[in-house]
C-alpha cells in the first residue's frame, strides 16, 4: 500500500498576510493520494479547500500567500524543497489543475487548440505540427464535435461546458499523475455538470491518473470520490472513505452537513423542518478558542472551548478531530 | 469585423456634423464678426461685402450654416484677410504640417517610454524602480506644459546654449542639403517633443501599469502558470497580449491631450502650428479662419478616435465575430 | 383548489439585442416564451430549469420589473400588465420578491433600518419614525435577525444574514405573494438549510404564496407542492411534487432528474446523460425546443411545438411523443 | 428562531466600521495622499490667511529707493521681499499667495459647477436609458470631439469680460462631459445591480431610486474624479492665462503671474520659478490625493 502513495501532504501550512490580519487558510493539513484513487475534499467558501490545491500546485500569489509549513511529497520527492524550474516541469504535465470558472479560465486571444498545444510543447519534446495533432486528439477525446475546425476556435465562441472540456483536454493533454479539479463543476448547468462528471470517470479509466476532488457539494463527492476529507476553518476535521463518511459520520460538522442537506429522493411532507448547523463559518481573522466548531457544535462541551482536539484514527483509515465522537449522548 | 466597422464609420457621421454645427454656432451666435471687421480701416467695405456673401451671412442661419459646411467639405475656404489674403487651405496647411510633425514625434516619444515602463512597473509592483516611476509619471502629469518648456529653455537655451530657443529652423538653410537641414530641425524640435510627450507619458504610463495589473490578476493568468509555463511565458505572452488591448485605446485617448498640448507648446516655442493659427485667428477676430481650424482640429481627433478604434477590433478576437 | 392568486397567461418576455450596421434591433433573446400556469394561494409552485431557461425573467416580470412583451399576468382579478406609474406602485405592497444575490440586493451605502423599513416608508404606512422603527425591529427578530444590529451596514453581516434582510424587506408590507429567486444558490451549504427552514416558517406564519424558483432538483423537492418545469422559456412539464419527482413524463424532466448527482455512495445509478448543449435563446430550435437533444425525439418535433396538454389530473406535459 | 441566543454574539459581531472609517483608514496607507492631504490644507489656509500677514498688498509696486537695493522692479529675492519683485516692483509672495485665492476657487468652483451638470446629464442618460441618453451622450461625444485648449480659447474669446467667473463658466462648459460619461457608466451598472430591482419592487418611485438610492453608490468615482478635476483645472486656468485669455491683470492668478515671464527668463528667474512651483506642487498634491482616493474607494474591494 504504502510504495503507493502519489501525493502526500504534512502538516501543510498555508497562511495569508493581510492588512487586518493573518489568515490561517490552510493549518496542518495532512491528505494523501495513492495511485489512481480519488480524494474528494469538501468543505464550505473560506475553509481552505482551494488554497490546499493551490499550495499542492505552489501556485500561491505572495503577496499576500505562503507556504509556511510543513511537506508536500509528491512520487517520494518533497515538492517545496524543488526549485522554480523543476516546480514549472511539474505542473501542467504531472499535475494538472482545471478551475471553477471555464468562462474566465482561458485566455481570450488565443485559439482553444493553440491553448492545448503549448501545454504539450512546453513538457514534451515535439514539433508543432505533433503538439497540434495532440490537442486534437485531445478536443476529440474529451468530446468535442468536430475537432479540427474547434482547434482555431476562441474561448468566447464556446459555451461553458465546451470551455470546461477543453480545460480537461489542456489538463490531460500530458497524461498527468494527479488532477486537481477545483470546484470544476460548480457553474455549470445540471445536464452539462453530469456530461462533465461522466467524461471524468470515463477519462479516469481510460488514463489512471489521479484525482484531487475539491468541491462543496456533498453529492458530487458520493458519486466520485473513493475517500473523502472533510475541511473547515482551514483544517481536516474527518476522513475516511466514502461509504463510512456517508454512512457513519462521526464528526458533528460532517454530520450535519450530511443531514442539512434536501435531497431529491426524499418525499416531500410539507411543513417538515431540516436538521440546520446553527451560524456560520467563524471570521477568519477572529477564530474562536478551542475547536474552531464549537460554538456551532450541538455536543460543545468545556474542553471544547478550551482546546482543540488532535486529529485521530478512530477505526483504521477514520480519521476524526473531536473531542466527542461516539461518546454516549453524540446522537450521531 | 466588417459589421463592426461600417456601424462605426456610420455613426462618426452625426458626429461629424455635430462638431460643425457646435463650432459654427459657437463662433457665428456670438455676434457679427464682420462689425469688427468694419472698425479696421485696412479692410474695404466692399470686401466686407463680398464676404459676407461669400460666407452667406446674408442668409438665414440654418442655410448659413448649410453653405458654410458644404464649403468646408469642398476645400473651399476661402482667404484670410489678417494674413495678407493667403488662402486658408494654404495656411492650414504649413500649420497641420507642423503640428503633426512634432506631435507624431512626441506621440512616438511617449509611447515607446511609457508604455515599457508602465508594464514594467505591473510586474514589479511596489518595487523601488515602480515607486520611482510612479513619481516620475505624476511629475509628468502634474507639469503645467509652458511652464515646464520655460524651465528647459533657461536650462537648454539660456544657461547651457546647447539649443535654440525658439522656431523652426535656422536661417538661411532653407536650400542646405537635406540631411543638414533635418539635423537642424532635430536641434529645434527637441526641446518641443519633449515636452509635449513628457506631458503625455505621466497618464500612459499609470493607464498601462493598472491594465496591467488588471490582467495578472486573471484567471487565464493562473491556467497559465497552472500549465507549467515559465514565468517569462505568461507575463511576456499570455498577459501583455491582453493588457495590449486596452492599451491600443491610448492612441485615441491621447490625441485631445496632444493637440491642447500642442497649442501651448507651439506657442512657447514659436512653431508656426495649428495651434498657433488658431490662437492668432482668435487674437485678431479672424473667426473664418478659426472655424476653419477648430473644425480641423475636431476632425483631427474623431479619425484618431476611428484609427483607435480599428485597431483594437483587429487586435481583440472578441470583436471580430459580433 | 379554488381561484388562482396569480395566474399567468402566454406570458412573452423577448429582450431586443442591438447590432449590425445601423446598432438596431437585429434579433431578441427569447427568454420566456409563451409561458402559462396559475400559482394558488398558500402553495409554493416551484419553477426550476437550467440557464436560459428563464426562470428568473420569469419571476420578475411576473411582478412587472420587466414589462412583458405579451400575455397576461392576473393578479387577484387585476391585469397588473395593464397597470401603469402609480397605480402600480400602489399595488407593489402585496407581491415582493427576494433575490439571489446577497450582496448585490442590498444598497451598500443604507444602513438596514433604512432597507427594511424603506417599503413603509415610500407606501407611507406609518407616519412617525418611532413606528417604522417599531415594525422594523418586529420583522427583524421574525426573521431571526437580532435588534441591536438595526445600525448597522450590509457589509458588516455574513450572506446567510444578508439574505435574512432582504427577507425581511420582503416580508414587512405583509404581502400575499413572494417570489423567491433562487434565494439559497448563493448561500453556503449549511447556510442554506437554515434560510429553507426561514422562509417555510414564514410561509407558515404570514400565509405566504410563493413561486419559487430554483435550478437545484433537491430544493425544489424539499419546497414546492406543485413543480413547473422550463426548458428554454417555454414550460415542459407542469406536475404536483410527488408525482413529478416519482413519475416524471417529459423526456426532459426525465433527463434533468437523472442528471442530479445523489450523496449516497451506494447507489450507482445508471444516468441518461443528455448530449449536447443548452441551445441558444436568442436562436432557440423550431418545434419543440428540446428536440436537438431529446432521446426520442421524432419527425413532428422538429415542426410542431407541442401543446400543453393535461395527462392526468393536474399534471401536463408538452410533449408530442407523450400520450 | 434559528439562532439559539447563547452563541449568536460569537457568530456575527464584525467589526462595525462605518464605509467612511474603512476609506479613511485605506487611505492613511497611502502615505503620500496623507502628505499630500495635509499639504494641500496648508496651502489653501496659506492662500486664505497669508494675505493678511504679508507685508506688501498684492498691487503695491513698491518705489524705487536709493539706499535699499533691493527694493524696486526685477529684484531677486531677498529679506525685503522672500520671493522677489516683478516687473512692476510687486511683491511676488503677496502675489503668489492672492493669486492662490483665485486659482484655488477657479479650480474648486469649476469642479463643483461641472459636476452639478455632469451628474444630473450623467443620472438621467444612464438611469433612463433609451432616445434620451442617445441625445445626451450624443451631445456629449460633440462636446468632446473638440480639443479643449482650442476651444476654450475661443470661448474665452467670445464670451465677454475677464473676470474669475468668466473662467469657471469657461472650464464648465467643457468640463461637465468627463463627469456625466462617467456617472452614466455608474448608473448603468447601478441599474443593472439586484438594490435598484430590489427598490422598484418595494415601489420607490424613479427620483427617488435616482437619486436616494443610485448616487450616493456613484460617489466614489466623482470624488476622485473631481479631485483630479480641481488640479487640471487649475492647470488650465493657468494655461489659459499664459496664452492671455485667462484672468485679466491686475488680479493675480499662478497662471497671469506666468504670463510675462518668458521674457523675464534671462534676468528674473525666480519670477518663473515661484508662481510655477506653487502650480505644480498644487496640481501634484492634488493628483496624489485623487490616485490615494482611488485606491481607498476601489469599489472592488468587496464591503
Amino acid at each position: 500500500m504504502k510504495d503507493d502513495i502519489l501525493v502526500q501532504t504534512k502538516d501543510l501550512q498555508t497562511f495569508f498576510y493581510t492588512d487586518e490580519g493573518v489568515v490561517r487558510a490552510v493549518d496542518g493539513v495532512d491528505i494523501k493520494i495513492s495511485v489512481g484513487e480519488t480524494l474528494g475534499l469538501v468543505g464550505e467558501s473560506g475553509c481552505g479547500k482551494s488554497v490546499t490545491s493551490l499550495s499542492i500546485m505552489r501556485l500561491i500569489p505572495w503577496p499576500p500567500g505562503k507556504i509556511v509549513g510543513g511537506e508536500i511529497w509528491f512520487k517520494g520527492e518533497d515538492i517545496l524543497k524543488k526549485s522554480e524550474e523543476e516546480m514549472r516541469r511539474i505542473r501542467g504535465s504531472q499535475i494538472s489543475m482545471i478551475f471553477q470558472e471555464p468562462m474566465t479560465s482561458l485566455n481570450p486571444v488565443f485559439t482553444v487548440g493553440y491553448q492545448i498545444s503549448e501545454a504539450v510543447l512546453v513538457h514534451q519534446d515535439v514539433t508543432e505540427e505533433e503538439a497540434k495533432k495532440r490537442a486534437i486528439e485531445m478536443l476529440d477525446l474529451v468530446g468535442i464535435p468536430d475537432p479540427e475546425k474547434r482547434y482555431n476556435e476562441y474561448p468566447h465562441q464556446m459555451s461553458g461546458g465546451m470551455r470546461q472540456r477543453v480545460m480537461i483536454a489542456m489538463a490531460l493533454s500530458c497524461n498527468p499523475d494527479l488532477l486537481i479539479s477545483d470546484e470544476a463543476t460548480t457553474a455549470l448547468d445540471v445536464t452539462i455538470q453530469a456530461q462533465i462528471l461522466e467524461l471524468m470517470k470515463d477519462l479516469k479509466r481510460k488514463i489512471g491518473m489521479a484525482i484531487l476532488l475539491i468541491t462543496h457539494n456533498l453529492s458530487v463527492i458520493a458519486e466520485m470520490a473513493d475517500n473523502v476529507a472533510v475541511m473547515y476553518s482551514g483544517k481536516i476535521v474527518e476522513y475516511s472513505d466514502i461509504k463510512t463518511i456517508f454512512k457513519s459520520p462521526q464528526h458533528p460538522y460532517t454530520y450535519g452537513l450530511l443531514s442539512s442537506i434536501p435531497l431529491v429522493t426524499k418525499k416531500r411532507v410539507k411543513g417538515q423542518k431540516l436538521p440546520i448547523i446553527e451560524g456560520v463559518v467563524p471570521n477568519p481573522y477572529h477564530l474562536p478558542t478551542g475547536c474552531y466548531f464549537n460554538p456551532r457544535c450541538p455536543y460543545s462541551t468545556k474542553i471544547c472551548r478550551e482546546e482543540d482536539p488532535k486529529i485521530e484514527e478512530i477505526a483504521p483509515g477514520h480519521f476524526v478531530k473531536c473531542w466527542n465522537y461516539l461518546k454516549p449522548g453524540m446522537g450521531v | 469585423m466588417r459589421n463592426y466597422l461600417i456601424r462605426r464609420i456610420l455613426q462618426m457621421i452625426p458626429l461629424l456634423i455635430g462638431v460643425a454645427l457646435v463650432t459654427f454656432l459657437v463662433l457665428n451666435l456670438v455676434g457679427d464678426p464682420f462689425a469688427q471687421y468694419a472698425l479696421n480701416p485696412r479692410i474695404k467695405p466692399e470686401d466686407i461685402a463680398r464676404m459676407k456673401h461669400a460666407w452667406g451671412f446674408d442668409l438665414p442661419i440654418h442655410l448659413r450654416f448649410f453653405k458654410w459646411f458644404w464649403s468646408m467639405l469642398t476645400g473651399n475656404w476661402g482667404v484670410s484677410i489678417f494674413s495678407g489674403g493667403r488662402p486658408v487651405a494654404e495656411l492650414v496647411k504649413n500649420s497641420l504640417l507642423w503640428t503633426l510633425k512634432f506631435t507624431v514625434a512626441s506621440f512616438i516619444l511617449a509611447f515607446i517610454v511609457a508604455v515599457p515602463i508602465g508594464i514594467y512597473s505591473a510586474i514589479h509592483q511596489y518595487s523601488i524602480l515602480d515607486y520611482f516611476f510612479t513619481g516620475f509619471a505624476f511629475f509628468g502629469m502634474s507639469m503645467p506644459t509652458f511652464w515646464f518648456s520655460f524651465i528647459l529653455l533657461m536650462i537648454f537655451g539660456v544657461r547651457l546654449k546647447w539649443l535654440p530657443i525658439g522656431g523652426v529652423m535656422t536661417p538661411g538653410l532653407e536650400s542646405a542639403p537635406f540631411l543638414v537641414r533635418l539635423l537642424d530641425q532635430t536641434k529645434y524640435f527637441i526641446l518641443p517633443v519633449v515636452v509635449l510627450a513628457f506631458n503625455t507619458m505621466g497618464g500612459w504610463m499609470r493607464y498601462s501599469r493598472s491594465s496591467m495589473l488588471e490582467v495578472i490578476r486573471q484567471d487565464y493568468v493562473r491556467t497559465a502558470r497552472a500549465k507549467g509555463l515559465s514565468e517569462r511565458v505568461v507575463i511576456y505572452k499570455h498577459a501583455l497580449r491582453n493588457a495590449l488591448i486596452p492599451i491600443i485605446t491610448l492612441l485615441g485617448i491621447a490625441i485631445p491631450g496632444l493637440i491642447s498640448g500642442a497649442m501651448i507648446t507651439e506657442t512657447v516655442f514659436g512653431i508656426p502650428g495649428m495651434g498657433r493659427l488658431t490662437l492668432n485667428a482668435m487674437l485678431n477676430n479672424d473667426y473664418p479662419l478659426a472655424m476653419v481650424t477648430l473644425l480641423l482640429e475636431s476632425y483631427l481627433l474623431i479619425f484618431g478616435n476611428l484609427f483607435a478604434d480599428i485597431l483594437y477590433a483587429v487586435v481583440d478576437p472578441r470583436i471580430k465575430y459580433t | 383548489m379554488s381561484e388562482p392568486l396569480v395566474s399567468v397567461k402566454n406570458l412573452k418576455k423577448y429582450f431586443p439585442i442591438h447590432g449590425g450596421v445601423l446598432g438596431g434591433v437585429i434579433a431578441h433573446v427569447k427568454a420566456v416564451d409563451d409561458v402559462s400556469f396559475d400559482i394558488y394561494e398558500g402553495e409554493t409552485l416551484g419553477l426550476v430549469g437550467e440557464s436560459g431557461s428563464g426562470k428568473t425573467t420569469i419571476g420578475k416580470t411576473i411582478l412587472m420589473l420587466y414589462p412583458p412583451t405579451s400575455g397576461d399576468i392576473n393578479f387577484q382579478g387585476t391585469l397588473i400588465n395593464k397597470l401603469k406609474g402609480e397605480e402600480l406602485r400602489r399595488l407593489r405592497r402585496n407581491f415582493q420578491i427576494i433575490f439571489q444575490d446577497p450582496y448585490g440586493s442590498l444598497n451598500p451605502r443604507m444602513p438596514i433600518s433604512e432597507i427594511i423599513g424603506e417599503p413603509l416608508v415610500v407606501h407611507n404606512i406609518y407616519k412617525t419614525r418611532k413606528e417604522i422603527l417599531d415594525r422594523v425591529v418586529e420583522v427583524m427578530e421574525l426573521v431571526g435577525l437580532r435588534p441591536e444590529y438595526i445600525n448597522r451596514y450590509p457589509h458588516e453581516f455574513s450572506g446567510g444574514q444578508r439574505q435574512r434582510i432582504g427577507i425581511a424587506r420582503a416580508i414587512i408590507l405583509n404581502p400575499k405573494f413572494v417570489v423567491c429567486d433562487e434565494p439559497v444558490s448563493a448561500l453556503d451549504v449549511s447556510i442554506q438549510s437554515q434560510v429553507i427552514n426561514l422562509l417555510n416558517d414564514l410561509q407558515e406564519k404570514l400565509n405566504l404564496t410563493y413561486l419559487f424558483i430554483a435550478h437545484d432538483m433537491a430544493v425544489i423537492r424539499h419546497m414546492s407542492d406543485r413543480i413547473v418545469v422550463l426548458y428554454l422559456g417555454r414550460v415542459m412539464e407542469i406536475a404536483v411534487n410527488d408525482e413529478l419527482f416519482d413519475s416524471p413524463l417529459h423526456p426532459y424532466t426525465q433527463a434533468l432528474l437523472s442528471s442530479v448527482p445523489i450523496p449516497d455512495p451506494e447507489i450507482k445509478k445508471e444516468r441518461a446523460v443528455l448530449q449536447g448543449d443548452i441551445p441558444s435563446p436568442i436562436n432557440p430550435p423550431s418545434g419543440c425546443v428540446f428536440h436537438t437533444r431529446c432521446p426520442v425525439a421524432m419527425p413532428v418535433c422538429r415542426e410542431l411545438i407541442p401543446e400543453q396538454r393535461e395527462i392526468k389530473k393536474d399534471h401536463f406535459v408538452s410533449c408530442h411523443a407523450v400520450k | 428562531m434559528a439562532i439559539s441566543q447563547e452563541y449568536e454574539s460569537e457568530l456575527t459581531t464584525y467589526k462595525a466600521e462605518t464605509y467612511w472609517q474603512i476609506v479613511f483608514k485605506r487611505l492613511k496607507k497611502h502615505k503620500l495622499a496623507i502628505i499630500s492631504l495635509v499639504l494641500l490644507i496648508i496651502i489653501i489656509l496659506a492662500c486664505l490667511i497669508g494675505p493678511f500677514f504679508v507685508k506688501y498688498h498684492y498691487n503695491d509696486m513698491s518705489n524705487y529707493d536709493p539706499d535699499n537695493p533691493f527694493v524696486g522692479e526685477y529684484k531677486p529675492p531677498s529679506k525685503y521681499h522672500l520671493f522677489g519683485t516683478d516687473e512692476l516692483g510687486r511683491d511676488t509672495l503677496s502675489r503668489i499667495l492672492y493669486g492662490g485665492r483665485i486659482s484655488l476657487f477657479v479650480g474648486f468652483a469649476s469642479v463643483f459647477s461641472a459636476i452639478i451638470i455632469g451628474v444630473f446629464v450623467g443620472a438621467i442618460s444612464g438611469y433612463y436609458g433609451g432616445i434620451l441618453d442617445t441625445l445626451l451622450m450624443r451631445f456629449t461625444d460633440i462636446m468632446f470631439s473638440i480639443p479643449v485648449m482650442p476651444l476654450l480659447v475661443v470661448l474665452a474669446t467670445i464670451i465677454p469680460g475677464g473676470g474669475v467667473w468668466k473662467i469657471i463658466l469657461v472650464i464648465t462648459i467643457f468640463g461637465w462631459m468627463t463627469d456625466a460619461r462617467l456617472v452614466r457608466g455608474v448608473y448603468l451598472s447601478l441599474k443593472e445591480q439586484e438594490f435598484t430591482e430590489a427598490a422598484r419592487a418595494i415601489g420607490a418611485s424613479n427620483s427617488r431610486i435616482i437619486w436616494k438610492h443610485l448616487l450616493p453608490n456613484s460617489m466614489a468615482p466623482i470624488i476622485v474624479s473631481s479631485t483630479l478635476g480641481v488640479g487640471g483645472n487649475i492647470i488650465y486656468e493657468a494655461s489659459l492665462s499664459y496664452l492671455g485669455f485667462g484672468i485679466m491683470p491686475p488680479t493675480p492668478s499662478w497662471g497671469n503671474m506666468l504670463q510675462n515671464a518668458q521674457s523675464a527668463m534671462f534676468n528674473a528667474p525666480w519670477l518663473i520659478w515661484f508662481p510655477g512651483i506653487a502650480i505644480f506642487i498644487t496640481v501634484l498634491a492634488f493628483n496624489f490625493l485623487g490616485d490615494g482616493l482611488r485606491d481607498a474607494l476601489d469599489p472592488r474591494l468587496k464591503l
